[in-house]
């Protein structure tokens, strides 16, 4: 039933993304990024993504846009974009890009195949689903992979927004210097 | 089917398909309205009337006691920070210089008789 | 804002239930959806409405600069800190079963230090890089 | 056929997001471009995960069959990555702005030249 | 001030158990530790006032409601009969209220009634004065009839 | 059957909004979409978990009811002043310069 929901709401997307290419007014980009975020929020519920969702949710309710307009705002007025240049160079390289891409589509599984290679028996994915209840005792399948079976891959991807603080510090909390010109 | 569960569905029934035709009138009001500030009008309908009908249609049909809690909190928040949103959204339309498109009517600027704020809607 | 009557009242209405829902996010993680990525954003989305409305200054009261440092620091100790403590209880590194005496339960410790390690260091990079942006901003026009 | 729609639709997405990030000299326009490429990804990721007739990997006794959860866990850390990574580009032009006084690649190569 | 923090410890935690549903001592425990904390924190951040957790409205709010909610009905179903007529229809127009109350708790809600009622939208607040964008001349005259005004004022009987 | 039917009205909705999103003019306009469209999504959310008859998701629907005028609220004050850090002395000193309601430009 839901399989022409996530049609609907895919074709959505698209459009969404060429108005994005489409548009010189970074403020507006900025807002349809917000929109972009709920849609993808409805498609990772649809899904079964429900903890895609409930971050896409959280981030892009409440940060992407305040920290894209925190951006913006230290931009001062510079808001609409420069003229498009090398528009057929681009559009050549992204289609050969996707033509590449849709050439591989054929061997992949169908949407929502059960007997695709990543549900097969001898995957982690398997034992994640079946044994996680017995292993680890928690009911959440998402939580259990995330913090104990993948636990290395999690303090990595800490670590990185860890330094992606440290490196947005650094950038903007040192005293301002302009070129030519000594610090103040 | 017992007969309360009967009228419950009926019930339920006529809520969802309400905030349905609600909504999808609100989103042709997205179309059919001049400017951004007849059209969050048009998205008031959606925001009260759509949220109100679709969220107790489907608290009538709430399995447990803990998610017919949550429907109704999913309300509550959304009836508060719903016209907090609108009204900041219109109030940068304002603040960023966008003239509505007026009606006759009495005018509180009291604008110049020639000023081009009095245009009549067709 | 503070001077936006609606804007104001509405918005301390709601952060104390922003502020009770990432709570309850992050504790809940084992139940439903959610847990420290998403628990972290929450709470910080919070503190950033505050400091819309009420200007990056008073927020600097409630939650200072250095200690969105030292907590996001912490939460990133806390997490490589869990897998040290099964490294001296003779386990791998973030091996949980030897947390406690009972394997299970021992996961669930683990599970728990851990999505609040994420959770610490989530919500305070995230306001981190929120306050970076707007203090570069206050102090590049002179208003500091 | 409609099994593999959904790829179609995504790498259509990511075209799209590779298209922004070459045609526009804008530097904040590419990281848009960068943040629908990185969304188009994780659409992609998600969908194979999702199995017919399953339903979201939290454990219940009414469900047998559930979505793959390994597609979710490492999406959902990278949404939160690809926030903060944002925020480091989004610097990044802050500064680049203010020792160019521009943000069009064009006008930062031709100054880059004049010296 | 004691009474108002005790009832908000005990709203909080009420709220805590009905969104957790779970009575296991952790989570119980766990709970009582992010109430201490929301709440802790809502003290730095000076929100636990009467302006933001009007507790002493409650009731005659609660009395409000029904009456809003009919407001909202009524409203709604104009508004729709705008939509379905079209363009032609509508005939916007500024309209400004003086607000009679005293405290900005009940000027927020008054600004808030108004936007939630489709037809009408706060478009900004300057002292006890609020300029409104009317969709028609009836939506304007429901505003100006002062009934919403009055009753929100009646709300903060001292 | 009913949330089969509510969906697909939520859907069309949801199109109606994303065509107001494309086409403008204005960028309120956009944004006042993307706001009807974050309504759409709590509902749209809602409906699916009764749909796939998990309604305990409802923590989705209600993060986006608390969260979603955060959005709109820093659009505000960007366009207001320029500047998302400002505070409440600052801010007073930037209204007295401007009229209160003083018509557009």
């Amino acid at each position: 039933m839901t399989d022409w929901l996530h049609l609907v709401l895919l074709i959505a997307l698209v459009v969404v993304a060429l108005d994005l290419a489409r548009l010189r007014d970074l403020f507006a980009a900025a807002m349809l990024t917000g929109f972009f975020s709920l849609l993808c929020a409805v498609y990772y519920t649809i899904v079964d993504a429900v903890d895609v969702a409930f971050t896409e949710a959280a981030v892009g309710a409440g940060l992407s846009t305040v920290l894209m307009l925190g951006a913006l705002s230290l931009l001062d007025e510079r808001v609409e974009t420069g003229r498009v240049r090398n528009r057929i160079g681009a559009l050549s390289a992204a289609l050969a890009v996707a033509a590449m891409m849709l050439y591989a589509t054929p061997d992949m599984p169908a949407y929502g195949d059960p007997t695709s290679p990543v549900n097969q028996p001898d995957r982690p994915a398997w034992r994640y689903v079946h044994q996680s209840g017995k292993e680890i005792g928690v009911p959440n399948i998402v939580t259990s992979v995330l913090a104990s079976y993948r636990g290395y891959d999690t303090l990595g991807e800490t670590n990185v927004i860890f330094t992606a603080g440290l490196a947005v510090y650094a950038l903007l909390a040192g005293v301002r210097r302009k070129r030519g010109q000594d610090a103040e | 089917m017992e007969t309360a569960a009967l009228i419950l569905d009926i019930l339920s029934w006529a809520l969802l398909l309400i905030g349905s035709a609600a909504c999808v009138l609100a989103g042709i009001g997205l179309h059919r309205f001049p400017d951004v500030y007849s059209r969050t009008h048009a998205s008031g309908v959606s925001d009260t009337l759509g949220v109100l009908a679709i969220l107790t249609g489907l608290l009538l049909q709430a399995p447990s006691f803990g998610v017919g809690i949550k429907l109704l909190m999913v309300l509550g928040f959304l009836w508060i920070s719903g016209p907090t949103a609108t009204h900041a959204l219109v109030q940068a339309a304002w603040i960023r210089g966008i003239e509505p498109v007026l009606g006759a009517g009495p005018d509180p600027f009291h604008r110049d008789e020639d000023g081009d704020n009095t245009e009549e809607v067709q | 804002m503070q001077s936006d009557v609606v804007l104001r009242v509405v918005s301390k209405f709601l952060i104390p239930f922003i502020l009770l829902f990432a709570f309850y996010v992050q504790f809940h993680g084992d139940f439903s959806p959610g847990g420290g990525f998403q628990a972290g954003v929450i709470l910080a989305a919070g503190i950033i409405l505050y400091a819309l409305v009420f200007g990056v200054a008073a927020s600097f009261r409630i939650v200072p600069m250095r200690a969105t440092q030292i907590g996001a620091a912490i939460g990133v100790m806390i997490y490589g800190g869990t897998g040290v403590v099964s490294l001296l209880r003779g386990a791998r590194y973030l091996d949980y079963n030897a947390l406690a005496h009972d394997p299970v339960h021992g996961q669930h410790l683990g599970i728990f230090m851990v999505e609040l390690g994420v959770g610490i260091g989530v919500a305070s990079t995230m306001l981190w890089l929120f306050y970076s942006f707007t203090s570069h901003k206050l102090r590049r026009d002179g208003q500091s | 056929m409609t099994g593999l729609f959904g790829y179609w639709t995504v790498i259509a997405t990511l075209a799209i997001g590779l298209y922004i990030m070459i045609a526009h000299g804008n530097l904040v326009k590419k990281v848009i471009g960068l943040n629908v490429v990185q969304t188009a990804v994780i659409l992609f990721y998600v969908s194979f995960g999702k199995v017919h007739g399953g339903t979201a990997p939290i454990l219940d006794e009414r469900f047998e069959i559930y979505s793959n959860p390994l597609p979710h866990v490492l999406m959902l850390t990278a949404i939160v990555v690809g926030v903060a990574t944002t925020a480091v580009a989004l610097a990044l032009i802050v500064r680049i702005w203010e020792s160019y006084g521009s943000i069009e690649e064009d006008d930062i190569v031709r100054a880059e030249l004049v010296e | 001030m004691t009474f108002r923090l005790a009832t908000l410890v005990v709203l909080f935690s009420g709220i805590w158990l009905l969104w957790s549903g779970y009575f296991e001592p952790l989570l119980l425990s766990l709970g009582a530790v992010s109430v201490a904390i929301t709440i802790w924190l809502s003290l730095r951040m000076q929100l636990l006032d009467r302006e933001s957790a009007p507790l002493h409205l409650t009731w005659r709010f609660l009395l409000y409601v029904p009456w809003l909610l009919r407001e909202i009905l009524l409203a709604n179903w104009a508004v729709i009969g705008l939509i379905i007529r079209g363009r032609g229809a509508i005939s916007p127009r500024w309209v400004v209220v003086d607000g009679r109350q005293h405290h900005d708790e009940t000027l927020a809600i008054l600004a808030n009634s108004i936007t939630l009622t489709p037809g009408t939208v706060t478009v900004d607040v300057a002292g006890r004065t609020l300029l409104v964008h009317a969709v028609d001349a009836a939506a304007a005259d429901g505003l100006l009839s002062d009934d919403m005004n009055r009753r929100v004022a009646a709300l903060e009987v001292d | 059957m009913k949330y089969e039917v509510t969906a697909i009205a939520l859907v069309v909705a949801l199109l109606l909004a994303l065509m107001r999103a494309v086409r403008g003019p204005t960028t309120f306009d956009r944004i006042l979409a993307v706001n009807a469209m974050g309504t759409i999504a709590v509902l749209l959310i809602a409906v699916s978990g009764f749909l796939t008859g998990r309604p305990d998701w409802l923590d989705l629907a209600l993060i986006y009811a608390l969260l979603n005028f955060i959005g709109t609220l820093a659009v505000l004050k960007f366009i207001r002043y320029r500047n998302l850090g400002l505070d409440g002395g600052l801010e007073r000193r930037h209204q007295e310069e401007m009229f209160p309601w003083k018509p557009p430009r």
